[in-house]
């Protein structure tokens, strides 16, 4: 595959254009914003959480294909994940998109793999001004968690 | 169309190859490339006659001091003006703040207005919104018309008393439209305001004359010229430069210095408080000589040519939209676009692994982009150096774009 | 002596001659020579990687990028800072001067007092007026003692509640002498004041950590300390950069621009405006390390020692008075002094002839001047490139300077 | 003779250490200051005018030995004369002043020469830095006689 094509896979564009959980929540949630100022990529995210639960999500933002795609997997990974899992999640993800050229890349078709589609994200790392864009959804999603403990 | 291909070899860069493709550099709005003879007159002063300017009975001193008061002359004769009017600054937006502060700081107040158009540059849009938010001043705007160009119908219930300011950019960085200069600084004398252009697109590619045009100040930036970042200039009528405070306050700009108050030196050192951009001037200087001797014209026509040829190559890619005038002679070589569903930093991206160098995002104008509706559009642009088979990499790798995103 | 001798061939100009003499360059507290290593990154930036820096998603804008913020790093690991505090400027004087406007045109009101000392270039004085008749401040001057440092045993009578801003020079340009930091910064800490350190001079020959000295901001200038002109830099605590505002507004500054209010970038890229010194960014990065390879302790005793040197050499001269400290532990490497009834300027003149390049007239700091009761001083100033038979050459052209105005 | 020598001649040396008409005058003139910022030399002028003459001047300032030599030399060329006589003068004095090397250089020495001493500043011409030094007073001068002319 070539590095465009390992970037721009198929899951990611059906992510972009059928975005999952696009929207606001009502009732009881936490809510954040983010963005990048440097590259006008901007999400929001409303997350419900019930006895150390996600119960619930939805976003909403503008930009490239990444980060908005980031954003829809980013929720049917979170949503009924307890808030340890996310956590864990999230590291994962983090490492993930840090991990250099060479030094044991995820494999993404491993059976048990715990990121799912989010694994297609891996062709950014190719990428490097555009791992900020993949970001943005976790690094809002992490700015909601804590105002969520904060306010517990 | 006017064949300049040969000047190509002047400018190492564009011998670089990007992703194993040759380098197809279509992002001079934002910044251009140098040729050598910018940067060999910035080496040589470094290597012979570096020193501070002014205040010096060296020898150095002295050559550096020519040198540099030489590249005053040098950059005011380009646009037809005296040097004793034209001051540097670190660049356009430097300029712009220069004016809004030294000029309007002292002299706005509650209920007067300052008329913007909504395709500026936030360097021209957020100084005006720092000194109204200092003085009770008002920031209004005039709005475009279908074809992207400033809606100058709408003059007339807007121009009236209140406005003491109107600043415009003679070129948008994103629509590639010409200011209706002439037009604006009319309806602006009507009501007695201050002139303000932002020429930081439009001297780099049109001839410009401070005396054929009637502002009374105009910014530009060496570096979207050929010359170095770090240094631009400020270009303004005698009397209003003599009644503007200077906003910087230091050396050299001074006449005498008391303890508790100062005098300033004369127009235009006043404005140019401490060491100033010494090497930045020299190369400046030969960016202007270099862009004499092809002549304006000539880089004017060059331009409209490949951005006509752009403009009907660009019309044949399905789904691409571009925002900007359709007719070349109302614009210059800024095109920005969008492509279907794809984001411009895909866009971006997917170009860049061809070579191809474009710009995406809000490019400083974001007033704009949400006025046209859009989060952000790709911007190529072209100057003296772009060659037509670039245009064609351009349309090639926007339908390869198409493809990856399977619009085929 | 530390032998630096070395390093002179990494400085071109230094095997320049002069009116048919080799070049002998002792003006670097007013501007240092640059060498190889500086040129080259600035060159190889322009002929590779030149772009405009953030915003940009092509090759060349992540490479410039890249470099600027590396340089950034670079000029912050300089002074034991983070990079996020680490602001570029045009120098040291823009960076005085944002900070008087940012921090004080909002906060100082009447009866406010901003505390300088009488030994401050203009730089750390004209700011501080602006301000003071913007906001009805006043300022208010420390003297000097009989050895020309700062004298402290004021500092009693004149520190009150008043006293909001204490801004002093770490190291006088004409006396030599060092600033008393730790003195000042407590005296303005009692007061909870904020204090300004003026390090035009301090950074470029002294260890300097902003981790040791109990500073709110920092000013530098690249030019001073090998780099290229065109910038400085800024630092300051998170804290006060944080409720500072910018002076300038444009683009890259901005987090959201809307037609009548904005919001800002994070800290440093609140403060800067437009498109930044990105070449002269780089140049300034290779020149901190080229001091770092060498050890600023390294050159600070060189200085020392040819400080040393020369004070000697100099009281040998008959009728040549020091202005500045006779101590080389309480003072850098700027030696003014007067000769006889000979004006500096006729010094500069006759000393230009054999190839010695020195200062004349009031270095910026005309009040000092007054007070020194002197209307100029000549200045010899000394880097790291200076060897003492330069200032065997100095001495040797001050007797023939006694000799040609028939005093023998 | 050295290009130092010949800047720095004896009677330049002489009148910077003992000006003409150093001081101020009383009773009816005009007055005059003029500085160069770039180098910090000062000069003030006091030119009393009877009947289109000069009957009296005063000079004061600070500066190099040119700049200061300059003024003296000019109080002993311009006192008694009359205003068209110091027109011409001032005109005579900028040609020489600005002629370039090799360029019939005026002789000193010749007779008749009506610059006098004056002409002993040729040699500042191979000092191009310095020649607004021996500017300045003539500069000053002018301003002075320009305010008279209004005046009256
Ligand atoms: C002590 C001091 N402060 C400030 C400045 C001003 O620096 P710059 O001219 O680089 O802004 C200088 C340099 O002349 C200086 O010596
Ligand atoms: C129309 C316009 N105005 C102002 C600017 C700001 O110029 P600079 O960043 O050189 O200060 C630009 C450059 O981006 C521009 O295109």
């Amino acid at each position: 595959m070539s590095q465009l094509d390992e970037l721009y896979r198929e899951v990611i564009l059906d992510h972009y254009r059928n975005p999952r959980k696009r929207g606001t929540l009502n009732g009881a949630h936490v809510h954040a914003e983010g963005n990048n100022p440097s590259c006008g990529d901007e999400f929001s995210i409303d997350v419900a959480i019930e006895d150390g639960k996600i119960t619930d999500a939805a976003m909403q933002g503008q930009g490239c294909s990444i980060s908005q795609a980031s954003g829809s997997m980013m929720m049917d990974a979170i949503i009924g994940k307890s808030l340890a899992e996310v956590s864990d999640l999230t590291t994962k993800f983090k490492t993930m998109m840090t991990i250099e050229e060479g030094e044991n890349p995820v494999d993404p078709d491993r059976p048990g793999s715990v990121l799912g589609d989010l694994e297609a994200l891996q062709g950014v790392r190719k990428f490097p001004v555009r791992i900020k864009c993949a970001d943005l959804a976790w690094a809002t999603l992490s700015d909601a968690l804590e105002q969520a403990e904060k306010a517990s | 169309m006017t064949d300049l291909r040969s000047l190509r070899s002047d400018f190492p860069i564009l011998s670089r190859s990007i992703n194993g493709h040759p380098l197809v550099y279509l992002d001079s709005a934002a910044t251009t490339q140098k040729p050598v003879a910018v940067l060999d007159a910035m080496e040589a002063y470094y290597r012979t006659s570096n020193a501070n300017v002014h205040r010096g009975a060296h020898t150095l001193a002295a050559e550096a001091t020519e040198l540099y008061e030489g590249a005053r002359s040098k950059v005011a004769r380009f646009i037809g003006a005296d040097p004793a009017q034209t001051v540097f600054t670190r660049g356009t937006t430097t300029a712009i703040n220069h004016i809004a502060y030294g000029w309007g700081l002292d002299r706005l107040k509650q209920g007067d207005r300052i008329l913007v158009t909504i395709a500026e540059h936030h360097a021209n849009i957020v100084p005006w919104q720092i000194i109204a938010r200092h003085t009770g001043a008002e920031l209004v705007y005039l709005e475009l018309t279908d074809d992207y160009t400033v809606d100058i119908g709408e003059l007339e219930s807007v121009i009236d008393d209140r406005i003491k300011i109107v600043s415009f950019s003679g070129m948008s960085n994103v629509t590639g439209a010409l200011g209706p200069i002439d037009v604006l600084s009319q309806a602006a004398r009507s009501v007695d305001a201050l002139v303000v252009l932002d020429a930081a697109q439009l001297v780099p590619h049109q001839p410009v004359d401070v005396n054929q045009i009637d502002v009374d100040f105009l910014a530009f930036s060496s570096h979207k010229m050929l010359g170095p970042t770090g240094i631009g200039a400020m270009w303004g009528k005698p009397e209003r430069l003599e009644e503007m405070e200077p906003t910087e306050g230091g050396g050299e700009m001074i006449n005498i210095v008391e303890r508790h108050t100062s005098t300033w030196a004369p127009v235009p050192h006043k404005f140019e408080a401490g060491t100033p951009p010494i090497a930045e001037a020299v190369g400046f200087g030969a960016a202007v000589d270099y862009l004499d001797a092809i002549g304006m014209d000539v880089i004017a026509a060059h331009e409209r040519d490949l951005t006509t040829y752009a403009l009907e190559k660009l019309s044949e890619i399905p789904d691409l939209r571009v925002y900007g005038p359709k007719d070349a002679t109302k614009r210059g070589g800024a095109v920005s676009f969008e492509l279907a569903d794809i984001h411009a930093h895909d866009i971006a991206t997917i170009l860049d692994q061809d070579g191809i160098a474009v710009r995406a995002g809000h490019h400083c104008a974001r007033p704009l982009m949400k006025y046209l509706g859009v989060p952000a559009t790709a911007r190529a642009s072209f100057y003296l150096y772009n060659v037509p088979e670039e245009v064609d990499a351009l349309a090639e790798g926007l339908l390869k774009a198409r493809q990856i995103f399977g619009l085929s």
